[in-house]
């Protein structure tokens, strides 16, 4: 008896405890935001990804708010840290739909965390902008969850860019052809490593150093060491932010002697310039953007002004345009019918900071692929067909 | 049974009435699905989850006092199995593997470490949960291609809450069964002293690897159960350190010399970490290693412990005869 | 005439480079009680400690009746038929007294489960004279009573051979007179029993023989009577300018 | 064989937090698990006295080692001396400390992650190549290397040339008969789990010049440090030196030769291949 | 002079000495007899610090109260203990366990010649300072052990059955160092099972049965005693 009696009192103890819930309704759109603010990615979002949503919400409540139907609604953001863990995103998710009652999501940051989030936003019927992922799949998972929306690009774009670049440099004699190629064993390293080694031997490129390392790698002294004993004439690494800055600063400490060093995702970062100075010259990095475009330079003071960070060469832009066209679509539609929204998603054509957006089977297909330091400003050396391109420079020491 | 009834005195009618108040309880909170399926579903199928693994690593770390962390490697090897074959083989069939794997590891593990004990076995524990973690990860994005895998079921929430009851139901029959039997009896002599169990007759080594195997074995359904509920299985999720851990807390909590014991430290402590998570998301950290060190300085024997202190008085001082 | 319960045969055990026990051998002969004396640290425990499977020997052999339980683990030789009482008593707190003595006889020699159990330990309990405290938690037993209960449930395993380490050390004159008779009870009905002890009167009043070890090898096997007299064993109780 | 280089410097680096642990573990008896979290709050102050204040990390130990010898100094005093006190067993007192120290880890490591965050820091100190045998070597590391070999060397003169380390020795090995030698045991062990402590939070400093780390690694490296424990035997401190500089060059070997993917399953299969099969060590003595 | 008054011990339920009083005077030897289980080392341990008394307890040296004070206060108030099983630094080396003897501040005058004192008396020790403790024989770790309490320049030197698993020639040796100790003006408390050896060194004796003083005298008188013989000395010696 007594068991029973516990167990009732304990039970409705714990009842009344989660009973407070505020139910408080406002007149706002309510978004929900799960991404990494600790774990192996929080540097990257923390540069990429939030402080672009931050500074949208403050431009669109600057605004009065998105125009629903005439009328102008402000915006609020619940935001959970995923710890750069897919179950924490998946758990974020339900709490933001089930608890939070979130009007529309904004999309995970990276590609294995937008992956692992996909199947359960597409159950939910919410709008899936995914501005920071880069996967061969896309075109599937686009059909699987039509909900779904690919702004980055493919990984076999980005691998096929980065083998063009090295063809370019090889055929101006600037490189010879063996290459050392590692990447980040996560979900866009692993994709672009599926699609670069092919790429790389069909160019005629021979892998003399191939490796994959753990997302939270932290001494690359070995890996670079191995690489250096291959002696390549170009060195690739698919890698994602703490990566990036770890093998280059290991590439400088043993001065890995290459005509071409490409590093992923964090290149583009400025800090990348601040933490290599001049060593940073030559370097190449996953994506890019036309700092020259019209208005990006006012967008990019905008985002310094507010966030008090400094936008990134690539992402940052991309997630903003992400949100842009989420409030399109939603002032197009004139209601917060998540249907409705993903529909005209699907055949709108955006007016953005990155210029005109018009999405083909929900994939955005023109995009840039790679960039390089060149002269302090990192510039786009290959694209999908973006205005603006300049040549890629050889690698010069690392001084 | 009613031959072994008196030997650890009151079972019988006591017993079937308790019996009885559960199963109504059960069926009660089987109902739940039908009222909510967003957050009460949501944070009940966590709570049934921890009761089912508390439970679990109780049956084993109860009576012998062996700190496991292995939680975390049997968990993840039943979300992984369940991950690899849903494509190809039927679902129930998945979790009686989950099952056999989980309790063929637990049983190498538990031959390989019976030696072990104290901080060697908490080490090797928590050691082998990494490696297991390492290999798979390395396996994974070496040969799969991938990250992780997607689980795609027609399995909803609900029904995941429905078979961790029903696994919860199990258990509490497995554990009265082995409480009841001479293993259970064998356990606790060997957590009282193992040398006089070695000389009593009991073979040590075999008890406890049984009854490692047992909660492994479960464990590993648990993790077989929850699979369909990530939808995306990636290592690091599957072997989360973290279970290992908040199963040690939640069970020391609530208390492990009785088989509800850790219900005790489930249901307040899943709330909390909960609530925690979502209010305070930069401090869950924290709020885990106060619980931690206030369970070690305050509540030695839990929950369970300071409510039988508490009954002890209560009744000693009413009458004097009650011998446990 | 019939084949000894035991019989040890040339047992030796190091530690690292401390022989503890040095090529023993003795025989025990079914209903007999034999007393296994010396001074401290003369290797008694660690031969009882040999013979109940806690240490493996190092060398040598140790047989229970026909059965060759040299290198036996503790349990298997428990299931023989051999049960023990420890030097230190070792009770089994969190049990019940009962609970305790139904411990012996659950997974030894003679496996009792359920009512059978529960009546054989209360039997036990009501001989050892413990019948009034068969639910007293036991950490609040008396130290005598303790011994007791571990005897009560050495004895639950129906033994073919009783262990007895140091059973009667630490009891007063009154309790040593109960001891003594319990241990007299129980050689009468035909239990083989060695036994380690310093108290002379009862190795006097009980032993049908003794084996005497100091430093790790057996001076002297035989009747009470002469083993207390060989000069040998004088010395080594004594000291040497006695002898 | 540049690996071995590269093993070598790696490994010294590890010796010291092996060190403290077995300071902690062999002498005061507390089976600290929260020993990495107290590296990792070191790398954190060393980052920030470097980033803020200009203080190179190896200027920066004589700031931080002092200041982790008092926090441990108190955290032993508070925390474990209770449960030292309570504990009948040197078994109840792992189990007790483990649990303890459990919750010390997760208090430090959310106090980390609330003033510093949960991202990846690194910084540039010395980030230049240095060139031993033809190969270039980063010279943080080189410099970390020797810092750690001097304060690994000025210990082992202490422990064993000294009145009070002598004493230090003897509590590890006997600490009821220490106190029979009228040595405060107490004390001696708060000193010791204290030096331990700043023994960590030292080669932490180290370990920031040269990597990436955050506020969640903590464990990698407690257990790391008990992988070196155990193989060389609790409380040996050459055979820990000598362990840690066998985990630096298996690690570095794997990452180098097998995969870097598999480098901590290696150290992991390492360390249960040695509980296995020598679980005194593979320098200990077997005790009985 | 060392002198202990109403000194009770309890552990759990089991009261191990009850109202024990006794005394040593300098540069005497006072034995303690019993059988197994009698209480003696609780009581040398309690002495020593090592375990607390009940209530109203009261030990003291030369008149200034001990009772509670820790262990390592307690070497420092002049009184060193042998215990059983010797408890050396098994792995420091002869010379370092002598050393730490002398670790309290008591102690730091002088050590220098009482570690020729200890020399003189063990010169075994002198020889072999270098090697590790845990390798030498029973019999040289005794010395070990009491040589290290000797460092600790004690008053009163108590000793819990020093013969444990010594051979009786090693013993006799043993028995006649404790009388050169004695010269020095050292007290001697001494636990034994070996009755006769140290009744014959020994000045008084207390005879301890489960947990009481039942006896004491002069050791020669109860060597001589026939109760005494039969209870300790096996019976043997009266045949």
């Amino acid at each position: 008896m007594t068991i029973g009696k516990i167990f009732k009192t304990i039970a409705a103890a714990a009842l009344a405890s989660t009973l407070i819930v505020s139910a408080a309704y406002a007149e706002t759109i309510k978004f929900g935001a799960s991404a990494p603010k600790t774990g192996p990615l929080a540097g990257g979002a923390e540069v990429s990804h939030w402080p672009a949503i931050k500074l949208w919400v403050s431009d669109v409540n600057g605004r009065g708010g998105i125009d629903v139907g005439g009328e102008k609604m402000l915006i609020e953001v619940i935001e959970y840290d995923d710890r750069t863990s897919g179950e924490e995103a998946i758990k974020n998710i339900q709490r933001l739909i089930n608890v939070d009652n979130v009007d529309f999501l904004i999309a995970p940051y990276s590609t294995g965390l937008n992956l692992a989030a996909a199947p359960i936003i597409a159950q939910a019927g919410f709008p899936q902008i995914a501005a920071t992922a880069i996967s061969d799949g896309i075109d599937e998972i686009a059909k699987q969850w039509p909900n779904s929306f690919w702004l980055l690009g493919s990984s076999s774009e980005f691998a096929k860019s980065v083998v063009d670049v090295l063809v370019t440099l090889r055929d101006r004699g600037d490189i010879g052809d063996k290459v050392a190629v590692v990447n980040v064993a996560d979900a866009f390293g692993i994709e672009l490593m599926n699609a670069g080694k092919p790429a790389l031997e069909a160019a005629g490129f021979e892998i003399v150093y191939e490796t994959s390392y753990p997302l939270s790698q932290q001494d690359f002294a070995p890996i670079i060491s191995a690489a250096q004993a291959a002696e390549p004439d170009a060195f690739i690494a698919f890698s994602y932010p703490g990566d990036t800055f770890g093998l280059s600063a290991q590439a400088k400490i043993a001065d890995l002697d290459v005509g071409a060093f490409y590093v992923g995702v964090a290149t583009a970062f400025p800090a990348y310039l601040g933490a290599n100075g001049a060593a940073a010259e030559g370097v190449l990095g996953a994506g890019a953007i036309n700092v020259d475009a019209e208005g990006m330079a006012e967008w990019r003071a905008r985002h310094k002004q507010v966030t008090g960070m400094d936008a990134d060469y690539w992402a940052s832009p991309m997630t903003y345009v992400g949100l842009q066209m989420l409030e399109q679509a939603i002032t197009k539609v004139g209601s917060l019918d998540k249907a409705d929204v993903i529909e005209a998603i699907k055949t709108m054509s955006f007016d953005t900071v990155l210029g005109t957006i018009t999405l083909d089977n929900n994939i955005n297909r023109k995009y840039w692929t790679v960039g390089q330091w060149q002269n302090g400003a990192f510039r786009g050396v290959a694209s999908t067909g973006m205005d603006g391109e300049v040549a890629p420079i050889v690698k010069k020491g690392w001084k | 049974m009613s031959r072994l009834n008196k030997i650890f005195s009151q079972i019988s009618k006591q017993e079937k009435r308790i019996a009885l108040y559960c199963a109504i309880a059960f069926a009660i909170i089987a109902t739940l699905p039908l009222f909510d399926q967003g957050f009460y579903l949501s944070i009940s199928v966590n709570i049934v989850m921890y009761i089912v693994l508390c439970t679990a690593w109780s049956l084993f770390s109860g009576p012998t006092h062996y700190i496991s962390l292995a939680t975390a490697a049997f968990y993840g090897i039943g979300t992984y199995v369940v991950a690899i074959g849903i494509k190809d083989i039927p679902y129930p069939v998945l979790l009686v593997m989950a099952a056999i794997v989980s309790g063929g590891i637990a049983g190498i593990v538990g031959l390989a470490t019976l030696r072990l004990s104290g901080v060697y076995f908490v080490v090797f524990t928590l050691g082998l949960s990494e490696l297991i973690r390492q290999i798979v990860t390395w396996v994974q994005t070496n040969f799969s291609g991938s990250s992780g895998l997607y689980v795609f079921t027609d399995i909803r929430e609900m029904h995941v809450f429905w078979q961790l009851l029903g696994l919860a139901v199990i258990v509490y029959i497995v554990g009265w069964l082995i409480n009841r039997s001479r293993l259970g009896f064998a356990m606790q002599i060997i957590g009282n002293d193992e040398t006089v169990a070695k000389h009593l007759g009991i073979n040590t080594a075999i008890s406890k690897i049984l009854l490692f195997m047992i909660s492994g074995a479960i464990i590993g359904v648990v993790g077989a159960i929850m699979a369909p509920r990530f939808s995306y299985v990636t290592p690091p999720s599957a072997f989360n350190p973290i279970i290992s851990f908040q199963v040690v807390i939640m069970a020391l909590l609530g208390g492990t010399k009785r088989l509800w014991g850790p219900l005790l430290g489930v249901i307040p402590f899943t709330i909390l970490f909960d609530q925690v998570g979502v209010y305070f998301p930069d401090q869950t950290s924290i709020v885990i290693g106060v619980a931690f060190m206030a369970i070690v300085y305050l509540l030695p024997n839990g929950v369970l412990g300071l409510i039988e202190t508490i009954k002890q008085k209560f009744t000693s001082s009413t009458k004097k005869e009650d011998p446990t | 005439m019939t084949q000894p319960i035991l019989s040890v045969n040339k047992l030796t055990k190091n530690f690292g480079g401390l022989i503890a026990v040095n090529d023993i051998s003795f025989q025990v002969k079914k209903g007999e009680l034999m007393g296994l004396i010396g001074p401290n640290g003369s290797g008694k425990t660690t031969m009882l400690n040999l013979i109940s499977g806690a240490f493996k020997p190092s060398t040598g052999q140790i047989n229970l009746e026909s059965t060759d339980i040299t290198n036996q683990a503790a349990h298997m030789i428990a299931r023989h038929g051999v049960a023990r009482t420890f030097q230190l008593v070792r009770i089994l707190p969190s049990l019940t007294a009962l609970q305790n003595v139904i411990a012996g006889c659950v997974y030894g020699h003679v496996k009792l489960w359920g009512e059978d159990a529960q009546q054989k330990a209360e039997a036990l309990l009501h001989r050892v004279g413990l019948a009034e405290h068969i639910n007293t938690p036991t950490d609040s037993l008396t130290y005598i009573d303790q011994k007791r209960l571990e005897l009560a449930r050495a004895l639950a395993a129906n033994p073919r051979l009783l262990l007895l380490d140091e059973w009667l050390a630490g009891l007063n004159p009154s309790e040593l007179n109960i001891g003594i008779q319990l241990i007299s009870d129980l050689r009468d009905e035909g239990t083989s029993i060695i036994m380690v002890e310093h108290v002379m009167d009862a190795i006097r009043q009980l032993c049908d023989h003794c084996v005497v070890m100091s430093s790790g090898i057996k001076i002297a096997d035989g009747s009470v009577d002469d083993v207390l007299s060989d000069p040998e064993v004088i010395r080594a109780y004594l000291g040497d300018e006695h002898a | 064989m540049s690996f071995i280089i590269n093993g070598l410097l790696l490994g010294g680096t590890y010796a010291l937090i092996a060190v403290g642990l077995t300071l902690q573990y062999g002498v005061a008896r507390i089976m600290n698990l929260a020993n990495g979290e107290n590296l990792v709050f070191a790398c954190f102050m060393a980052f920030w006295l470097y980033t803020a204040f200009a203080i190179n990390p190896i200027l920066g130990i004589v700031i931080i080692a002092p200041m982790a010898f008092v926090i441990n100094w108190l955290i032993y005093s508070y925390a474990m001396r209770p449960l030292v006190n309570r504990s009948k067993t040197s078994g109840q007192l792992e189990v007790n400390s483990i649990l303890a120290t459990f919750g010390l880890l997760f208090i430090l490591k959310g106090l980390m992650k609330f003033s510093f965050g949960g991202g990846y820091f690194t910084y540039n100190y010395l980030a230049e190549g240095i060139s031993i045998f033809g190969h270039n070597y980063g010279l943080n590391r080189v410099v970390a290397f020797i810092a750690a070999a001097v304060i690994a060397g000025t210990l082992y003169l202490f422990l064993n040339y000294t009145r009070y380390g002598t004493a230090i020795r003897a509590v590890a090995v006997n600490p009821t008969s220490a106190s029979l030698v009228a040595i405060n045991v107490p004390r001696a062990s708060a000193f010791a789990f204290a030096l331990g402590g700043a023994l960590t939070a030292a080669s932490g400093a180290l370990l920031s010049s040269f990597y990436t780390f955050h506020a969640d690694m903590g464990m990698d490296f407690t257990m790391k440090a008990l992988v070196i424990v155990i193989m060389a035997g609790v409380g040996d401190v050459r055979g820990a030196v000598l362990a840690a500089l066998m985990l630096g060059l298996t690690e570095t070997a794997i990452a180098t030769f097998v995969d870097p993917g598999l480098t901590a399953a290696g150290t992991y299969g390492l360390f249960i291949l040695v509980l296995l099969f020598r679980p005194q060590g593979i320098f200990g003595r077997s005790n009985s | 002079m060392l002198k202990v008054d109403n000194l009770s011990v309890v552990y759990g339920a089991h009261r191990a000495l009850q109202d024990i009083s006794l005394y040593l005077e300098k540069g005497e030897i006072a034995v303690i007899l019993g059988a197994n289980g009698a209480g003696k080392t609780t009581l040398l341990k309690t002495i020593s610090g090592l375990v607390q008394p009940q209530a109203g307890a009261r030990i003291s040296v030369n008149d200034q109260d001990i009772t509670g004070m820790p262990a390592h206060k307690i070497v420092e108030a002049g009184i060193a203990l042998v215990p059983e099983g010797r408890g050396i630094f098994g792995a420091l080396s002869v010379a370092e366990n002598l050393e730490l003897g002398a670790f309290g501040k008591q102690a730091h005058k002088g050590q220098k010649q009482r570690l020729k004192l200890v020399h003189e008396i063990f010169p075994k020790l002198a020889e072999r300072s270098s090697q590790i403790a845990l390798t030498m024989s029973g019999g040289e770790q005794q010395m070990v052990a009491i040589g290290r309490a000797l460092m600790s320049n004690p008053q009163f030197l108590m000793l819990d059955e020093p013969s444990l698993g010594l051979s009786p020639l090693l013993s006799a040796d043993l028995f006649k160092s404790l009388t050169a100790i004695r010269k020095t003006g050292v007290g001697i408390l001494l636990v034994e099972q070996n009755a006769k050896q140290s009744l014959a060194i020994a000045d008084r004796a207390y005879l301890l049965e489960t947990g009481n003083i039942i006896g004491q005298g002069k050791a020669a008188d109860l060597a001589n005693d026939p109760a005494v013989q039969k209870a300790y000395l096996g019976g043997a010696s009266a045949k």
